[in-house]
């Protein structure tokens, strides 16, 4: 056992968005333990909802995460609704569907950008991000902004799609179909990406469901369980699509789930763009009864659950948040634990964790609990192992 | 205006540094990269080290673990360096002001040159603020 | 019953002198004083007029005259732009009455369990707040508002019975 | 007096210095056009450079002084001697001295050695891990790279000097027409890939991943110095090889632009790999050095012998 | 498994237990029960009617805190939530992490925000908080100053 180099990382690195930050303990080359020290970024939303409004509620709660920005003030408006059972009006419901599938083909396609720069493709990340900008495009056309809505308004939506965007938004979708197929091309039928992603990180059944794991993580486990159909929301009963479900659980299934889920979203859009009815999009509600509300919705990475208890007035008693990476990221005990070091950052990334915090990794010996490699050298390993696979597999380089 | 001077504004390297930040302010940091806005025309480089670069771009409100990281990075980064506070939470924590993870705006930890407001900025706008960063050494020196 | 007085009179020299404690327990900083008085005067002193003035001029729709012609204000979509303020012609909507923030107040109900007076009574020293039990009379102007509230002020009736008001010493 | 000339101005410092950062402006401006990106002025590296010189230099407390500052100037001037000598017996035949061909091997991991010193130097362990990426980077390339430079040697029967060497090509064609000089020729490209430490070999100094590897603690004009050793080696080691294997450049003029046509195929083959590959982890490329790279040179090595 | 049987299937084997069942709408139900037998609720539904645990939310109120566990069964679209009412004289409750491991995150969160001390959780330690936040004060809670937090860093820094 050749001793290491301890190698202390801040929480401040390169090409880090997000300073979560990971110690594996490490045997030898595969995986022995994991521990995960997240709070940098912690900024106590709950104790400031209390002090706000349910309108300033939604600004504030859609800031929770950059990339689903509006699946929080989708489920904050939903269970503020279920206080008093305010009625909203069709068309509205047709507006935040849209807007919410729109969000998954943003999120999708970041992760795949991401998925791509640890695998070594760096031109995947430079094209799924250009693929992006048709997204945020879309978004600048219907809201005004690229991230960050502000779209939601308890009891309705807060603009409508006026007739002439709809040529705009169809065709946008058309270029982004193309794009999908590209990467579905990418991910499904490249042979090294297939052997470098298929049978690591397995999540099995029975773990999803004891880690209680959501979304896409829990989906390619077998685990059928999507809110939007288990507890239809906004105008998800009234437009047809299916749920997508992957068995073997591993970081493939993972981004094949992602995919195909891409391709669902698309064919929801233009459903809700053909049957929008006409007619108000916001039924003013008058006032919040005394009461509590639950709401929980899909969002690209799995369910987000709000709660909200009021007491009249218009200032909630107590706001919970409960985000989908919170029950995702426990379950990297299960998956990374007996990989190789070279394929953690993968692994890591196959959940999607609010952005590519995995960049935090260092591995700590597992004797003498010395660290020994960088973040970066878990994504070269996990690089140059694309490398030898496409060598062994094609007898050429990598082109 | 010395020629490194000038040649500081031809080519500023850029080191990102996020302190809860809700990653849409370094997503578009990052959106600068991709094809569509690229500022590696500007000879600005995504840098690795504090030690090699010249901007620091500050994103996120600087909550309590945060404060005592920035200023050791601050004073690590040679010097002259500029600090660009980019979105709206590092100029004025604007939303989540008083939050009791909240420790004190990012002014208050490292002097600020240049502030881009916006929530997120769009990459035009972080390429205007740099552009602007340009304009206000040229002036000042 | 016990109840709370309210003297609407008095409120203006109240504001000036006594400080603002309210024990509610689940809002930061909470007067709920404030939302009752607000009550009370729509309930007494507001004149009830045929064309609202005030219903009609919210730019929100945030006020409404209830099947009992007092006035209901929804806090959901009152932005507390005083428009309505400018608009009674009779002054009755105070601009401090409609805060974007609304107050709210429980009646102190665990503390009359524990025996105690409710906090902002005991904050009040110029008597404009009192708890006890006082019964509704016409004569000096009581009139109960809710089951918790009692109010005193002068109560204008359109149909100009309302009794002189004679300047007491 | 006309040496220092040489050695500080025409085929030296200055010399190289400009053409390998225009070198350095091509890469990046290749990289940058495959990526559909816009890449950087004409210009770009020679602001860079100014820049970092007008920068405060940070000496960690952690570093020992002297080697900290004296190791980018170590590497830098290796370089330019390689270069010096280079062109001058590029220019006429006979300059050169007997086993120069032996000096300028070993002059060119002065570089490397340079960046392994001011990576302990430094103190920071990140660097440390640099620097020993650098020491097994070194270790494993120099085999295939000196077995590669052994073909020539043997096909012009036994010359070690580089002035024979053009000579003998000029007489009777250049190596790389033959089957081994061509092996050995890719498995020069493979080495230098690794000299030259660009993306399936950088791990050393990772730019944006191991936060700029051995050379994390240098800032201000060290960092300068280092950058333009980079930069020189990009111009250096290439035309090393166009010397070695396809006769070197002679300055008459039809024949010049032969000679520059060469250098930029070199160069382009460099660009290309580094786009199109991922990095390596440090015991894969040794693997990879010690195995198939090593075969193929030897099999070069015994085909000169046979002649072919 | 429809809604009514998974009610009469929680009735029958809890009867007595459960202090109140209040059906708030066709899809959710709350249930408040003695935070003493919270596992046997939180195992029987986990195991017996297999829902999914959403998570824990913790309300601080004037004389109690009330903590709710919130279940959801997917299959029916029925989210049930436990109702467990703690004095504030001693904040303690059964964890429920040794059952179902996706609890413990949300646990230690309302550990360092509440106070509420779990028993027998595997690893109690700080979520969020930075590791130098002093002791015993509790951010969420309703009478938290921020003038405290400095106090005690000051007092702290004078050590």
């Amino acid at each position: 056992m050749s001793r290491k180099v301890v190698i202390p990382i801040g929480p401040y690195h390169t090409l880090q968005e997000e300073p979560e930050y990971y110690q594996l303990t490490v045997d030898g080359e595969t995986v022995v333990d994991i521990d995960v020290r997240i709070g940098y970024v912690h900024r106590g939303i709950e104790k400031l909802a209390e002090a706000k409004s349910y309108d300033k509620i939604l600004f504030l709660v859609e800031r929770i995460c950059g990339i689903c920005s509006t699946s929080h003030p989708m489920v904050s408006v939903l269970a503020i609704e279920d206080i008093g059972g305010t009625e909203v009006p069709e068309r509205a419901h047709y507006i935040r569907t849209l807007v919410c599938e729109l969000e998954r083909l943003h999120s999708h396609l970041l992760w795949l950008g991401l998925a791509g720069h640890f695998l070594g493709y760096k031109t995947v990340w430079m094209w799924a991000w250009k693929y992006r900008e048709i997204v945020c495009d879309t978004f600048e056309i219907i809201t005004g902004n690229r991230q960050n809505y502000g779209m939601m308004k308890v009891g309705g939506v807060r603009r409508d799609i006026e007739d002439e965007y709809m040529p705009a938004l169809l065709k946008g979708m058309d270029d982004l179909l193309k794009a999908v197929d590209m990467f579905k091309g990418v991910v499904l039928d490249d042979p090294v990406l297939g052997a470098r992603l298929r049978g690591i990180g397995v999540l099995s059944r029975e773990d999803a469901i004891q880690y209680s794991a959501l979304g896409p993580t829990s989906r390619s486990s077998g685990v059928d369980k999507d809110v939007r159909r288990d507890e239809p929301y906004a105008a998800y009963d009234w437009v047809k699509w299916d749920v997508i479900t992957q068995t073997d659980g591993d970081v493939f299934s993972k981004a094949v789930v992602r995919i195909l889920e891409m391709y669902e979203s698309v064919s929801i859009i233009r459903q809700c763009l053909q049957k929008m009815p006409k007619g108000p999009i916001d039924s003013n509600p008058k006032e919040i009864p005394i009461g509590e509300g639950i709401a929980h919705t899909e969002a690209p990475r799995g369910e987000v659950f709000h709660y909200v208890k009021s007491d009249g007035t218009n200032s909630p008693v107590r706001y919970k948040v409960r985000a989908p990476t919170f029950m995702n990221f426990p379950t990297f005990k299960a998956t990374v634990v007996g990989e190789t070091i070279s394929d953690a950052t993968i692994i890591l990334a196959a959940i999607d964790p609010c952005y590519c915090c995995t960049e935090r990794i260092t591995v700590v010996d597992a004797y003498d609990k010395k660290k020994i490699i960088t973040g970066e050298d878990l994504i070269k390993m996990s690089q140059e192992k694309t490398k030898k696979l496409h060598k062994k597999m094609t007898g050429r380089e990598l082109k | 205006m010395s020629i490194r001077l000038k040649a500081l504004l031809k080519s500023p390297w850029v080191f990102h540094l996020c302190s809860g930040s809700c990653n849409n302010c370094d997503i578009e940091i990052l959106d600068c990269l991709t094809p569509r806005y690229d500022i590696e025309r500007f000879g600005m480089v995504l840098v690795g080290s504090a030690r090699h670069a010249d901007v620091l771009l500050c994103t996120g409100i600087v909550n309590k673990q945060g404060v005592s990281r920035i200023k050791r990075v601050y004073h690590q980064t040679p010097k002259p360096c500029l600090v660009v506070a980019v979105g709206n939470c590092s100029c004025s924590q604007e939303r989540f002001r008083g939050s009791y993870s909240a420790a004190k705006p990012l002014d208050q930890v490292i002097p600020v040159d240049v502030y881009i407001p916006g929530c997120p900025p769009k990459p035009e706008a972080i390429i205007m603020g740099v552009v602007k960063l340009i304009e206000k050494v040229k002036n000042t020196k | 019953m016990k109840k709370l007085l309210i003297d609407l009179e008095k409120f203006q020299e109240h504001d000036e002198k006594c400080a603002k404690k309210c024990s509610y327990f689940y809002h930061p900083d909470n007067y709920g004083v404030q939302s009752l008085q607000e009550m009370t005067t729509y309930a007494i002193v507001c004149r009830k007029c045929e064309k609202e003035n005030c219903v009609l001029s919210c730019p929100f729709q945030a006020l409404e005259k209830g099947p009992d012609k007092i006035l209901r204000r929804w806090n959901m979509r009152c932005t507390s732009c005083k428009t309505c303020a400018h608009a009674c012609h009779s002054g009755v909507i105070w601009p401090t009455f409609i805060p974007y923030m609304c107050y709210n107040c429980d009646y102190c109900v665990d503390r009359l369990e524990d025996g105690k007076v409710p906090e902002c009574v005991e904050a009040c020293t110029c008597g404009a707040l009192q708890y006890g039990d006082f019964k509704e009379d016409e004569e000096n102007d009581m009139y109960v508002v809710g089951d918790h509230v009692i109010a005193h002020s002068v109560n204008w009736k359109r149909d100009g019975s309302s009794k002189k008001k004679t300047v007491k010493k | 007096m006309k040496i220092l000339f040489n050695f500080l101005i025409i085929p030296g410092f200055l010399f190289t210095t400009v053409i390998g950062l225009f070198a350095c402006w091509i890469d990046r401006k290749v990289s940058a056009r495959v990526q559909w990106r816009y890449g950087p002025p004409w210009y770009q590296p020679f602001v860079d450079i100014i820049k970092l010189t007008g920068k405060e230099t940070i000496l960690p407390s952690t570093a020992s002084k002297f080697t900290f500052l004296a190791a980018p100037v170590v590497g830098l001037a290796g370089i330019t001697l390689v270069s010096t000598l280079l062109w001058l017996m590029n220019c006429n035949h006979n300059t050169g001295f007997m086993g120069d061909i032996l000096v300028i091997i070993y002059l060119l991991t002065i570089p490397s050695i340079s960046v392994i010193l001011g990576g302990f130097a430094s103190g920071n362990p990140l660097a440390s891990l640099g620097a020993s990426r650098e020491m097994k980077l070194i270790l494993s390339y120099e085999l295939p790279f000196i077995l590669a430079i052994l073909v020539p040697i043997i096909k012009s029967g036994g010359m070690i000097r580089i002035g024979e060497l053009l000579a003998f090509q000029a007489a009777n064609g250049i190596f790389v027409g033959s089957i081994s000089g061509f092996i050995a020729l890719v498995v020069g490209i493979i080495t230098m890939q690794a000299k030259l430490a660009l993306v399936p070999f950088d791990m050393a100094e990772a730019e944006t991943e191991l936060i700029g590897g051995a050379i994390i603690e240098y800032s201000g004009t060290p960092l300068a110095v280092y950058k333009m050793t980079r930069a020189s080696m990009l111009f250096t080691v290439p035309i090393f090889f166009v010397i070695i294997f396809m006769g070197g450049i002679t300055l008459s003029f039809p024949s010049i632009i032969w000679g520059i046509l060469k250098y930029v195929l070199l160069l382009v083959i460099i660009i290309l790999i580094k786009n199109t590959n991922p990095r390596l982890r440090i015991d894969q490329a040794v693997k990879l050095f010690w195995g198939p790279v090593t075969w193929m040179a030897s099999l070069a090595v015994i085909l000169a012998f046979l002649g072919l | 498994m429809t809604r009514d049987e998974v009610l009469k299937r929680l009735k029958d084997k809890f009867g007595k237990k459960i202090k109140d069942l209040f059906e708030k709408s066709e899809k959710r139900v709350y249930i408040t029960i003695d935070p003493k037998d919270i596992t046997e609720f939180v195992k029987f539904i986990f195991l017996g009617i297999e829902a999914r645990f959403i998570t824990a939310s913790c309300v601080d109120m004037p004389k109690e805190m009330e903590i709710l566990y919130h279940f959801s069964v997917d299959k029916t679209s029925l989210i049930v939530s436990f109702r467990a009412r703690i004095d504030k004289a001693n904040l303690a409750i059964e964890s429920i992490t040794p059952i179902m491991k996706g609890a413990e995150w949300i646990e230690r969160e309302i550990h360092e925000l509440f106070g509420v001390a779990f028993r027998n959780h595997p690893n109690l330690k700080t979520l969020l908080l930075p590791d130098d936040w002093p002791e015993g004060l509790y951010p969420l809670r309703r009478d938290y100053k921020e003038e405290d937090y400095e106090a005690r860093m000051k007092e702290k820094e004078s050590k």
